[in-house]
């Protein structure tokens, strides 16, 4: 590979590369889609057999952890978008805070998410663990639960490997803000909105059901 | 540097969001019977459509991004669509 | 008889056999044909333009559109036919069942257990009458099964937490292999049986010979009062459990407003599930029986409970 | 030589093991591929052995379910499902498109990797005692039932198919952003296309098998039910998850091998693939409407009746741009100016096999029929015929075709002749009977069966010796080109391509300068009767 290029011998130029790199994202992304559709379709399918407990066990859930948190994921995905904006602009070290604010926004995500399963925990609804709800919805409920901590699990491991990955395009950042790195933030932005976009579709079937009733 | 201001549009787009929150949680707790849960999965899917046209810039994208973005969207909508109606019509035990 | 001059096929022996053999000759020679002409044209454009061999090739880039058009909307035009043709056969497979006669059949690792109404039981074989449909009732008590007769060209999934209605019928006496389709486990290959296709004379002599102790319904009965059902459900309870006489068949208004029909299912699921679905203005208080009665007690006890519908509450 | 060729650019293991070169990607893909195509083929040639005889003779009927299911698993993932697209693909798109490399060679690399580790995940529950469900995984055998080592093999399956996503990702973007100037779309090779479409698939079709197998581990591990009908879960649900993907998958391991036949053909017969837009387009119908078929296994399930008839319009429908293939590739044939080298041989087999593969498959869309067939050997015989006949004939017609421009070195055309002879033989001897088994209501998966099945058995475990055999000859003739096979030149077969426009082997960037595309794919001189060089 030739030095001093900038960038891999398969490319014509940076911009070449960059946009290759769009591209990728965002087949990633539908792969990602994907990976939550089986979830998504597993939920529809046990929702319609059993309406009434996924309602019931959807009261059980944490509505307001759940609220705080759709907010809080709102604005950090606010924060990393504003992130991008300003180090196209040039902005280097607003950029740099920015990340900073939405890495603790999702830090602060994750920990609530924690508190509200050390909730659920002590309100005996882990499938496999604990697990006791009024009959007679207790069969339905536990499917809810089931898929509920699966699909939040696997939402909060996206949360993680977002949060890394801002970690450490804000500390290279520090150094230098090349044309490089600026590819590089556009590509995990679109990552951290998308885990952000999933976050309000689960929010939606999650939390909002049965809310109305009882 | 300290010259830079959130573009406007990105503002904007967060106190929608935000707004369209408030409203999902609100509207949950009015009793609509079965449209409650209709209600919610739209205004979910506006927040998400938010999302990817303003924070994910696929507003001012060419179509060839778009495609990559719908084809995800148009797959899922295939395994929902032909896999529940198996569960839906299928005829009582 | 044309059935009869398809290679290596055996005539079904079920009133739709028959069409099941049509259709599968009219596939063999739809696709004879295709792959005749094929190998045809692959052999006559081998030797034809072999390297070397001289012939004219000009004028190969011509339009070929109109080709294209052609074999596809053939080929589509044929594919929807067989489809719609396979497809009329196959609602008449599944029809919803006729047949007075019913029969339960329970599939556990690694065997048939079946059971005649009159309480006749047996297992890994099934006697029936010929020209008389049977309304085959399958339920799996652990894996997915599948229960396949070949010569009657008849196959269904069983699958565990349901149970299946399926009408067979034969048409011909004789023996026939009972196969286990779905991968079940280790002796998956040995889950297989025989059906027993019997004269109606024959078959009614083989029921009396097998002098069945109790009908399954009595048999339900004792269960009933063995599992402690009745200490509930029983005329002279002090628990304030529904009543079971004159249930089966009735709509029955559930503690969440909705309303089902007091079935197989229901009943069995009350059995096994009974916080699943309760009865308006009864208390969730019965114990799950999950794990405690076995897929042929339970459909003794349905039996039971349905013989009770005819008695008044 | 100006330039060393990227085999010889260096030697030392390090430049194998963390290349970034597709090239030497391709090369190890290779080297593991053959591993378990071994692995998965000496368990086939097991059960082969095994069920010459009506009784249990050899092995238990426990040790009988853990050989198929070894089989299976590792061909389908461990084999077929990377086979073309890692190893040709890998090596030849970016030649044939005139780039340097993939878009993301470190991608590239770490997809290797990840396969590799998913291989020995499940190569370790293997030897750990095995997994005793089917390459399904039905529920809920998996999950309560089976006393084997499921958590870790789909473990191991779960890392593989981060693997294919990745080479998926990689090949899209690649096609879309890495063509030489003036390579548009209608000018690439079918080839490109129809890797193009398989990456479509496994790109959008493997993120649902992850979630389903995550699914499934959870169920088992923690007890609790997804697919339990104890607390109203539904094993259904699972085989409609798995199909959704495993379905696709079947087209994940065809359309590669597609693609290789268009080339062949083309070559051999000195002309270009007739009705080249329809072909191209084919794939990517086929790619797209092969989502919408998956219910066709589940006829006989309960699942619903309106599901069923779904299903079955549905995939007579995916077999109208298959037909459409088939009768182009006829087409191509006709006043071509045809030269039978072995990897023609293959491509000749593989339209008979595929065909026959192709027709059984509508037998087994048409629903009536299918009651009696499914589960049975009938289609144990009909996946054969696409995957063995179709698949498996184009990668070694392909493996033949591409040889010298991998190596650089020619092979024996005598010796390729022979082996592609018996393969065809040996296979049809295999797998023909197996459709009368399923005809006369065999069901599959059987370890003892019923005596009067065996006359066909005993033929088909005949005509399996002859393909294992057949099958291990390549070894020989190609391992022995590999060090005393003559030099290939940079273009043996005069083809126009642009991988050919490059030397054999080609050097580590591949072209010595960017080649422009001026011209559609498959303009073969026509005035070409020179006999082949290694001929």
């Amino acid at each position: 590979m030739p030095e001093g290029r900038g960038f891999a011998p398969q490319y014509a130029s940076v911009q070449h590369r960059d946009e290759a790199a769009e591209i990728g994202i965002w087949v990633f992304l539908a792969t990602e889609l994907l990976l939550f559709g089986g979830l998504l379709f597993a939920y529809f399918v046990y929702r319609h057999a059993n309406p009434a407990a996924f309602a019931a066990a959807s009261r059980h859930t944490d509505i307001v952890i759940g609220t705080a948190n759709t907010a809080i994921l709102l604005t950090s995905s606010f924060l990393v978008a504003c992130a991008v904006d300003a180090l196209q602009a040039g902005a280097r070290r607003i950029c740099i805070m920015l990340l900073i604010g939405a890495m603790l926004l999702g830090l602060l995500f994750l920990s609530l998410k924690a508190t509200e399963y050390a909730g659920e925990y002590h309100e005996h609804l882990v499938p496999g663990i604990n697990f006791s709800f009024a009959p007679p919805l207790a069969d339905g409920a536990e499917l809810f639960f089931t898929i509920y901590f699966v699909a939040t699990s696997i939402h909060a491991i996206h949360m993680m490997i977002g949060i890394a990955v801002l970690a450490a395009l804000a500390i290279m950042l520090r150094r230098t803000a090349s044309t490089r790195l600026c590819a590089a933030l556009r590509t995990a932005a679109l990552y951290w909105h998308f885990v952000d976009a999933i976050w309000i579709v689960l929010f939606a079937l999650i939390y909002l059901p049965g809310r109305s009733g009882a | 540097m300290m010259g830079w201001r959130p573009p406007l549009v990105l503002v904007a787009s967060w106190l929608g969001l935000l707004a369209l929150l408030a409203l999902t949680v609100t509207l949950a707790y009015l009793p609509f019977g079965s449209l409650n849960s209709t209600v919610a999965i739209v205004i979910a899917a506006i927040k998400a459509a938010i999302i990817a046209a303003f924070f994910m810039e696929l507003w001012d994208r060419g179509p060839r991004l778009l495609i990559f973005a719908g084809a995800g969207l148009f797959w899922l909508g295939l395994l929902l669509w032909l896999g529940l109606m198996d569960f839906i019509t299928r005829a009582p035990a | 008889m044309w059935r009869e001059w398809i290679p290596f096929w055996k005539p079904g022996l079920s009133p739709y056999g028959g069409d099941v053999d049509l259709l599968f000759a009219g596939l063999l020679l739809a696709s004879s044909l295709v792959l005749g002409l094929l190998i045809f044209l692959l052999l006559l454009f081998c030797v034809r333009y072999r390297a070397g061999n001289p012939v004219d090739r000009g004028n190969h880039d011509s339009k070929s559109w109109h080709w294209e058009v052609g074999w596809t909307s053939a080929s589509l035009v044929i594919f929807l036919l067989l489809f719609v043709w396979g497809a009329s056969v196959f609602l008449e497979i599944y029809r919803t069942p006729q047949g007075e006669l019913s029969v339960f059949v329970v599939a556990k690792q690694w065997m048939w257990k079946v059971q005649h109404t009159g309480g006749q039981a047996e297992i890994n074989s099934l006697h029936m009458p010929v020209h008389r449909p049977m309304r085959l009732v399958m339920a799996s008590q652990d894996v997915i099964h599948s229960f396949f007769v070949p010569a009657l060209r008849l196959k269904h999934d069983v699958v565990p937490g349901r149970y299946q209605s399926l009408e067979i019928e034969a048409v011909t006496a004789g023996h026939y292999h009972l196969f286990c389709a779905e991968y079940c486990g280790t002796d998956h290959s040995g889950m297989i049986g025989e059906i027993v296709a019997m004269e109606p004379a024959d078959y009614a002599k083989w029921l009396n010979d097998q002098a069945p102790a109790n009908s399954l319904a009595r048999e339900g009965g004792a269960l009933f009062r063995e599992f402690g059902c009745s200490g509930c459900h029983g005329a002279n309870s002090s628990v304030h459990a529904p009543p079971l006489e004159g249930l089966y068949g009735k709509p029955v208004p559930l503690a969440d407003g909705s309303i089902v029909t007091a079935d197989d299912k229901y009943i069995r699921d009350s059995i096994l599930l009974p916080r699943s679905q309760v009865a308006a203005g009864y208390q969730p208080l019965m114990p799950s029986f999950e794990g405690k009665v076995s897929e042929d007690q339970l459909l003794r006890l349905v039996v039971y409970i349905k013989s009770l519908a005819d008695h008044a509450p | 030589m100006t330039e060393p060729d990227y085999l010889n650019s260096s030697y030392t293991l390090r430049s194998w093991f963390l290349t970034t070169d597709h090239k030497r990607i391709a090369i190890l893909y290779f080297a593991s591929l053959i591993a378990f195509f071994f692995i998965g083929g000496a368990a086939a040639t097991a059960i082969r052995i095994e069920l010459a005889t009506p009784q249990a003779d050899l092995v238990s009927s426990d040790t009988y379910n853990r050989l198929f299911t070894m089989h299976g698993v590792i061909m389908v993932w461990f084999f077929l499902i990377p086979s073309i697209p890692n190893t040709l693909g890998n090596f030849i798109v970016p030649l044939m498109i005139g780039a340097r490399d993939l878009a993301f060679p470190r991608l590239n690399l770490l997809s290797w990797y990840l396969f590799v580790a998913g291989g020995c995940v499940t190569l370790f529950a293997i030897v750990a005692g095995g997994i005793d469900t089917g390459w399904t995984f039905y529920t809920p055998f998996s999950t309560l039932y089976s006393n084997s080592y499921v958590i870790i093999a789909v473990t191991g399956i779960f890392i593989a198919g981060f693997s294919s996503i990745l080479t998926g990702l990689n090949f899209i973007v690649t096609i879309h952003r890495l063509r030489a100037p003036g390579l548009t779309w209608y000018r690439l090779p079918l080839f490109v296309w129809s890797l193009y479409a398989t990456s479509v698939i496994l790109v959008l079709a493997t993120p649902v098998l992850a979630i389903t197998l995550v699914l499934l581990a959870t169920e088992r591990f923690f007890g609790v039910g997804i697919f339990d009908p104890k607390i109203g879960g539904d094993p259904l649900l699972f085989q409609h998850l798995f199909w959704f993907y495993s379905h696709p998958a079947v087209y994940i391991m065809i359309l590669p091998g597609m693609g290789v036949v268009n080339e062949l053909i083309s070559c051999f017969s000195r002309k270009p693939v007739f009705g080249y837009k329809f072909v191209a387009w084919a794939s990517l119908a086929i790619a797209a409407v092969g989502f919408l078929v998956w219910g066709h296994h589940m006829f006989v399930s309960g699942q619903s009746l309106l599901a069923s008839l779904v299903f079955s319009f549905m995939s007579f429908i995916v077999a109208v741009p298959s037909a459409i293939k088939v009768f182009n590739w006829t087409a191509t044939l006709h006043k071509g100016s045809l030269r039978f080298d072995a990897p023609m041989l293959y491509a000749l087999g593989f339209l008979g096999l595929f065909t026959i593969g192709g027709l059984t498959g509508l037998f087994l869309a048409c629903l009536a029929f299918d009651v009696h067939a499914t589960d049975t050997y009938f289609v144990v015989a009909h996946f054969h015929y696409i995957m063995v006949g179709g698949m498996v004939t184009a990668y070694f017609g392909g493996l033949h075709y591409w040889w010298p421009k991998i190596t650089g070195r020619l092979y024996s055309e005598y010796w390729a002749r022979t082996a592609a002879v018996l393969i065809f033989f040996g296979f049809n001897l295999t797998f023909f009977p197996q459709f009368v088994l399923g005809a006369e209501g065999m069901p599959r998966r059987y370890h003892v069966y019923p005596p009067e099945f065996q006359v066909w058995n005993v033929l088909s475990s005949g005509g399996a010796t002859i393909l294992a055999a057949a099958y291990l000859l390549p070894m020989f003739y190609l391992g022995y080109s590999l060090f005393f096979g003559s030099r290939a030149p940079a273009n043996p077969w005069d083809a126009p391509g642009l991988e050919w426009q490059t030397s054999s082997p080609p050097p580590e960037l591949n072209f010595e300068s960017q080649p422009v595309v001026t011209r559609a794919p498959y303009q073969y001189r026509t005035d070409f009767t020179a006999e082949p060089q290694n001929a």
